[in-house]
């Protein structure tokens, strides 16, 4: 990453008006959280056939709030590329700690009957 | 020597040091959760039909706790921005908010919810003698609908038959921990629960009671009698009551932990910022930026715990 | 060879030979970059001692040998997972015999094990958490046909020499392992599990039958013999044993009888040079429990554990609720 | 300069103001902290050394009571431990668990990572110190709470934790039941654990951000050295594989306090009782929660002593690595891969084909980079001028000991074997070789070869030469026989030693030995701790340099000052310049430009021309001369 950050030069003019930016966006994800918080309720009283069907759409709202937050809040859409590359290898290993798990669950040593 | 980049970013990497820092701990964090998150995905995989509780949390508070959360990651950014465009008084105002919403959900979450649950008192019943207890379980009317048996009777404990030392009575119980301090007695010995049924167990026909729904509804009126030895295991709301409390009241436990400790850190900026300040805004910003970072993945954190306990 | 070198005992299974001999190769690969290396790097020291070599070369090896070397350390690795490994546990785990096979549950407990055999109708009885008692450790509800002519004996497996066997293994308490060397065999023991494992022994003999996880204070001593018969002196031990079943109480339940199998076993620590016959665990000897902390009302009126425990002794590959 | 240094300033005055503690004890100087984990670290490897005597005495006589050291603990712990001077099983099983955490989690994390760490990586780098001094010492003192609580957990009614290292559940939930479950011994493992863990975290958040942070001008990633490249791995590894163990921790903490069952499947009938618990646990759940962090671990505990091993050899051969690029990357590979083998500790849990194939090759697969990690140690011994230094020996000893204890993890990797050699003593045998013989050697090299800088005094060399001997030969007394004893079908964690078992009477003889061997071993680290402590006042007086080494913390004074250096060193070379052909010396400091136009090695092999001034223009500015608004 080339462009030096702005948030890392205080007082300047651009840099009040960039603050400002922040603020209103900050402000439209609010709203957008609120909508979304209320929508995941929504959505948990109504059924989508099944279980398996209901918790990936409730797993979807919820991804896109917790998306926003990463990226609006902590800043995740405009960060260096070193904490993109550790968050890269997180998510990863995290995914892989979730999906081993459960591979072994899917995967016993059955009895043919 | 002194350490360097504590306020102003390395040329190279951009970053200034408790940036990186931060980012690391947060990466612990993840898989912090990310193992207990496995641990709740592998159990409710493996879970029997009708032993994963479902609609037992109270859903408006806890719509309202998410909310609260949300609030203040939008309040702890905006103390942050106001801190670079150096308005002071602002950002005391939304620290201040922040702090605010921390308490309420703590207070919340301890004060109300927790209690709420450990009031709450569910019987598990053998299989053998669920058809004893159909008029309280509707497992016909489920079955017909394609819709996990019920295999728990939930309600209010009002009182339990014991025999004490072979004579037999009645006691009156008042809140669920009694229960095991008359079991841990010499010679007692439980014979039968009286408790007032939750709606779902009052009424276990009605469809409106198939699903859960999204207000709290009291306990009613009615009463059974269930006894001892059709009982399979039989607890409050407690975390040994099920793998879904375990990881519920584990997973919140822990996560209202992390709450706490945003709050204290927090407080101390509330309390001690005004001298660093004035001498250095930027590194105030910065560290202000760092705990808002943690404070935002607690909130995170919640954004999947809420449904995942509360929803689904 | 190198198996008899490290003192490997002899096998006396069917895959076993396999087994062997994947040890024989890999531990050649593992002497032959030893040894190589080794000498390497005794000869490095003596040749480039300062003594001998007082300037070093600042740009060193110049040699593509490594990577030849490194290579042919990856194919051979390759060639023991693809030729070896894979097709070894492929057959282990998905090609059980089971039309062919005696079947037999193997029932770990602090400290031994205990075998189930479905007896002349080849069909195991059902296992209930409420008959465990000192006398019927399984729960074995003798009262169904299907039950009532089951073998149960403790640390005394026998299995027919040249017939394939196939072992469902399960745990009571803690997780143990069924390890029988000889058969080239080992199997975690996870409570909540069943989990089968099959060998075929083609060795007539009396083997250990050790426990290989940790299980508390008497897992040194938790020790089963396994003896393999003749067909013959295989018919004749389970008519031996279907003898001493105990006649059903008149009420019902499983009388405990001075004739119960349990006893026929071998005592767990048997044939130990040290150890007198009193200092050897068995469940009794456990310190004497103290009641789960978690002791509740619920608890003691029910005492039972969760849910399905009807069925404790049947549990599913996953587990149960 | 603004106030910013203003701010800096202040700060710096408060240093000279600093009491006695918090000068030794609540130091955030990282040398301070480098040796208080060092020293601690060490001790606790001696503690978990004689807790393993104890246990070899009992593996080697059976029954038989031990002599005054018996009679000891059993005044101390009672007859539960101790009854006649004859160990009690349940004792054993203590012993054995909780020498594999001691030396795990006290010993060696703490040494090799924790100690070499903090004292050399920040000078390694020309750092001024650890980017966030409070937290290190934060780091520090949790590690302090863990291990006291650790030790007093020997005090508690039952005893310490008996579950083997492992802490596999349902054994580890049922052990040492107590009418307050906070009050016994797995309980207190499990808080431990929790404070190791906390500590670990903070150390490694540290670490990283000084490795990316700190590093002086010049000293871009491939000009680090090879140190400092394991000790970041090694960081990245505790980041990600201990979170999952702090909060399987929690879960078994609350099977024990809270009365859950995350790890208890229902249906259990303990000791004829049914166990009251909700059930519908899984047992497994541990165990992947649990290997998802130590097999990571694993490599935690060899990375650094890899790193220093490294270090010592292209001083103690006066020439650079060898490939130094293939060690870098392998090592990164190691640090990747190490995440998706966990399983192959489980391979006897009941995997099916799939799993089992995945994990198997993953196992292999990880293999190479260690095979290349250590071909590349070995070729840099070629065409170098070996000086057998004290810490050149121990580099050398290590070599092939981790040598043999890798290649005999590659039996181990696959499944069908392990039917055999599970849980038998080949498997102690194998990474007791990497651990014992291999790690502690390194981390013995290390001693030798900074204690100097840390000193300013060198330890004697004729002990330290003993002490190479006879704990060379003493460790191969021990851990060799372990293979035979393996092959042959003894099982580990046997209070008997196999005294019991017809099949191992074969393979008995060797207890005895081992036992002899471990004793002996133990003598020979006398001279060692001698030598350690009457070094610092009797020691050789030597120059800031004295191995004639090239990397930047020898351009610091012995001992470095608080802030560690004058003025700002630059890295104008790679870390490993020695025999350079047109210097006469036989090593240019990476702290000065090599001549003008030579030709210098590239971290792969590959000749290029020196540029003296070789040094990242964004390093060069420093925040003092960033224009600031
Ligand atoms: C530092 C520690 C460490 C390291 C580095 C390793 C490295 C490896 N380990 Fe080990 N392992 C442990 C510590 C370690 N292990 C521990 C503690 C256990 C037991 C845990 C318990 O149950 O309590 C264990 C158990 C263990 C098992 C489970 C056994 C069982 O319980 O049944 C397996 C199975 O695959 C395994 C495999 C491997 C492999 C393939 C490697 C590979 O990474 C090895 C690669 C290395 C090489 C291939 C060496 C290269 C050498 C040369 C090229 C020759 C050089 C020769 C000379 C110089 C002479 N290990
Ligand atoms: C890093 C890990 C590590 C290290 C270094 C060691 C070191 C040693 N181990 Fe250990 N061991 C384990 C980790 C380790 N072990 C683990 C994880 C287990 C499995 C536990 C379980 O079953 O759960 C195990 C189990 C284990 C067993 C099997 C027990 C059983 O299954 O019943 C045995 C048996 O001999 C053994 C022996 C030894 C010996 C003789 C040493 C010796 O090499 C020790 C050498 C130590 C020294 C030489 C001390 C050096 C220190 C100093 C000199 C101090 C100087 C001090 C100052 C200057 C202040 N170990
Ligand atoms: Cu059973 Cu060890
Ligand atoms: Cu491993």
């Amino acid at each position: 990453m080339s462009t030096p950050s702005t948030h890392s030069q205080p007082g300047h003019e651009n840099e009040h008006a960039a603050v400002t930016v922040h603020v209103r966006a900050y402000m439209l994800v609010f709203g957008a959280l609120l909508v979304l918080t209320g929508v995941t309720v929504a959505l948990s009283y109504f059924d989508f056939g099944s279980m398996q069907a209901n918790i990936v759409i409730a797993m979807i709202v919820a991804t896109v709030k917790a998306g926003l937050v990463a990226l609006i809040f902590m800043h995740l859409n405009h960060e260096r590329r070193q904490i993109y590359v550790l968050l890269a290898f997180t998510v990863f290993f995290a995914c892989g700690l979730f999906f081993l798990t459960w591979l072994h669950y899917w995967d016993p040593i059955r009895l043919p009957h | 020597m002194e350490i360097p980049y504590t306020v102003t970013p390395r040329p190279d990497t951009q970053l200034w040091n408790a940036k990186i820092g931060i980012w690391l701990f947060l990466a612990s964090e993840v898989m912090l959760f990310g193992g207990l998150f496995s641990g709740y995905v592998f159990l409710r995989l493996g879970a029997e039909p009708g032993f994963w509780p479902h609609g037992l949390l109270n859903v408006p508070v806890g719509t309202m706790n998410t909310a609260i959360l949300i609030l203040s990651s939008v309040t702890v950014v905006m103390a942050w921005a106001s801190l670079k465009m150096r308005r002071y008084t602002h950002y005391l105002v939304y620290l201040g908010a922040t702090i605010v919403c921390g308490l309420i959900f703590l207070v919340v979450k301890l004060a109300y919810e927790y209690p709420q649950k450990f009031d709450h008192f569910g019987i598990y019943l053998k299989e053998e003698a669920r058809l004893k207890y159909e008029p309280y379980l509707g497992n016909e009317h489920l079955a017909k609908k394609g819709l996990a048996p019920r295999t728990e009777i939930t309600g209010h404990l009002h009182a339990v038959d014991i025999s004490r030392d072979g004579r037999e009575e009645e006691v009156e119980i008042h809140s669920p921990s009694e229960v095991s301090h008359l079991a841990q007695e010499k010679g007692v010995q439980i014979l039968g629960y009286h408790i007032n049924l939750d709606t779902e167990n009052a009424d276990p026909t009605n469809p409106a009671n198939d699903r859960p729904h999204f207000w709290h509804k009291p306990p009613s009126e009615k009463q059974a009698h269930v006894e001892a030895k059709d009982v399979l295991w039989a607890t409050a709301f407690l975390p040994k009551h099920s793998n879904y409390f375990a990881t519920y009241f584990t997973i919140t436990g822990l996560h209202g932990l992390h709450v706490f400790g945003g709050i204290v850190v927090f407080t101390y900026f509330f309390f001690r910022s005004r001298k660093m300040y004035d001498a250095e805004p930027e590194h105030l910003a910065n560290r202000l930026e760092v705990a808002g970072l943690f404070w935002h993945f607690v909130d995170l954190v919640w954004i999947f715990v809420f449904p995942i306990f509360y929803l689904l | 060879m190198l198996n008899r070198l490290l003192g490997l005992i002899p096998n006396a299974s069917q895959h076993g030979i396999h087994i062997d001999q994947m040890l024989e190769f890999v531990h050649w690969k593992v002497l032959i970059l030893l040894m190589g290396w080794s000498i390497f790097l005794v000869y490095v020291l003596f040749r480039f001692h300062k003594s001998r070599h007082p300037r070093a070369n600042y740009y060193g090896a110049k040699t593509k040998i490594t990577t030849h070397l490194e290579v042919s350390v990856v194919i051979v690795e390759a060639v023991l997972l693809i030729g070896f490994a894979f097709p070894l546990w492929a057959k282990r785990v998905n090609e059980f015999p089971v039309e062919q096979a005696e079947r037999v549950r193997v029932i770990a407990q602090q400290f031994n094990f205990i075998f189930h055999y479905p007896g002349a109708d080849k069909k195991f009885g059902p296992r209930k958490i409420e008959l465990v008692d000192a006398s019927n450790a399984i729960g074995l509800d003798r009262s169904t046909p299907e039950g009532a002519d089951d073998l149960v004996v403790t640390n005394d497996l026998h299995t027919p020499l040249n017939k394939p066997v196939i072992l469902e293994i399960m745990a009571k308490d803690v997780i143990h392992n069924v390890s029988i060397q000889a058969m080239r065999v080992g199997q975690d023991a996870i409570p909540g599990q069943m989990i089968p494992v099959w060998f075929t022994p083609t060795k007539a003999g009396e083997y250990e039958i050790i426990c290989g996880q940790l299980c508390g204070l008497g897992h040194y001593a938790m020790r089963g013999l396994l003896t393999v018969d003749t067909a013959e002196d295989y018919g004749k031990w389970q008519t031996d044993m279907a003898a001493l079943i105990p006649k059903p109480a008149p009420q019902g339940q499983t009388a405990p009888s001075p004739g119960e199998p349990q006893d026929v076993g071998q005592p767990a620590a048997q044939g130990g040079t040290t150890f007198e016959p009193s200092e050897q665990p068995a469940a009794a000897q456990v310190k004497e429990p103290l009641p789960p902390a978690n002791e509740d009302a619920a608890a003691t009126s029910a005492r039972q554990p969760g849910a399905g425990a009807e069925s404790a002794g049947e549990p599913a590959p996953a587990r149960e609720e | 300069m603004d106030s910013a240094s203003a701010h800096h300033h202040e700060e710096h005055h408060d240093h000279h103001e600093l009491g006695w503690w918090q000068k030794y004890v609540f130091s955030t100087d990282h040398k301070v902290i480098g040796i208080q984990y060092g020293i601690t670290g060490l001790s606790f490897l001696l503690f978990g050394f004689g807790l393993m005597m104890l246990m070899r005495w009992q593996l080697a006589y059976p029954g038989d009571p031990l002599p005054i050291i018996g009679k000891i603990v059993e005044n101390v712990l009672g007859e539960e431990a101790f009854k006649d001077g004859v160990m009690a099983s349940d004792f054993y099983n203590e012993l054995g668990a909780m020498h594999g955490t001691i030396m795990v989690f006290l010993g060696i994390v703490p040494v090799a990572f924790a100690a070499f760490g903090n004292y050399v990586v920040p000078l390694q780098i020309g750092a001024p110190d650890m980017a966030f001094p409070k937290i290190n010492m934060a780091s520090f003192w949790s590690f302090a709470v863990g291990g006291v609580i650790m030790l007093v957990s020997f005090f508690v009614p039952g005893g310490a934790a008996k579950s083997g290292w492992t802490s596999y559940s349902p054994l580890a939930a049922v052990n040492g039941l107590h009418e307050n479950m906070w009050m016994t011994g797995q309980t207190f493992w499990l808080l431990g654990m929790v404070m190791l863990i906390t500590s670990s975290l903070l150390g490694s958040v540290n670490f990283i951000t000084t490795i990316i942070q700190l590093r002086a001008p010049g000293m871009s990633w491939m000009r680090m050295p090879y140190f400092v490249w394991a000790q970041m791995v090694t960081a990245y590894l505790l980041l990600l594989a201990f979170p999952p163990l702090e909060a399987a921790s929690f879960m078994q903490l609350m099977d024990r306090v809270a009365g859950t069952s995350f790890f208890m499947p229902s249906g259990l009938v303990v000791n004829g009782q049914p166990w009251a618990v909700a059930g519908g646990g899984s047992p497994l759940l541990w165990q992947h929660l649990f290997w998802f962090l130590a097999h990571p671990e694993v490599y935690v505990l060899i990375l650094p002593g890899l790193g220093i091993v490294g270090d010592v050899i292209a001083n103690g051969t006066r020439k650079p690595l060898w490939s130094y690029k293939g060690l870098v990357y392998s090592t990164m590979g190691i640090g990747f891969l190490s995440f998706v083998v966990w399983a192959h500790h489980m391979y006897l849990t009941g995997m099916g084909s799939k799993v089992s194939t995945f994990f198997q090759t993953t196992t292999v697969l990880i293999s190479v980079p260690s095979v290349v990690i250590v071909t590349v140690l070995l070729m840099s011994l070629w065409g170098g001028s070996i000086k057998f230094t004290v810490p050149m020996l121990f580099a050398t000893g290590f070599l092939p000991m981790f040598g043999l204890g890798g290649l005999t993890g590659i039996p181990l990797a696959f499944n069908s074997i392990g039917l055999y050699l599970h849980d038998t003593y080949y498997v102690i045998g194998h990474f007791h070789y990497i651990v014992a013989p291999g790690t502690i050697f390194a981390i013995f090299a290390g001693v030798y070869y900074w204690y100097p800088k840390a000193v300013g005094r060198n330890m004697n060399q004729f002990w330290g030469r003993v002490h190479f001997f006879g704990s060379f030969a003493c460790m191969n007394g021990i851990f060799f026989p372990m293979f035979l004893q393996g092959m042959a079908g003894m099982h580990r964690r046997w209070y008997d030693g196999g005294a019991g078992w017809d099949l191992t009477q074969n393979v008995l003889h060797w207890n005895p030995f081992m036992f002899w061997s471990a004793f002996i071993l133990g003598l020979f680290q006398i001279p060692f701790i001698l030598n350690f402590f009457l070094s610092i006042k009797f020691g050789r007086l030597v120059s800031d340099n004295p191995w004639d080494a090239t990397t930047l913390e020898w351009a610091a004074p012995s001992p470095p000052p608080h802030g560690n250096f004058a003025t700002q060193p630059s890295a104008y070379t790679g870390p490993y310049e020695y025999s350079h052909p047109e210097v006469a010396a036989d090593f240019s400091p990476q702290w000065l430009p090599l001549p003008e136009k030579t030709e210098t090695l590239r971290g792969d092999g590959v000749t290029e021309k020196a540029r003296p001034n070789l040094v990242d223009q964004a390093m060069v500015d420093s925040p003092e001369t960033q224009p600031r608004a």
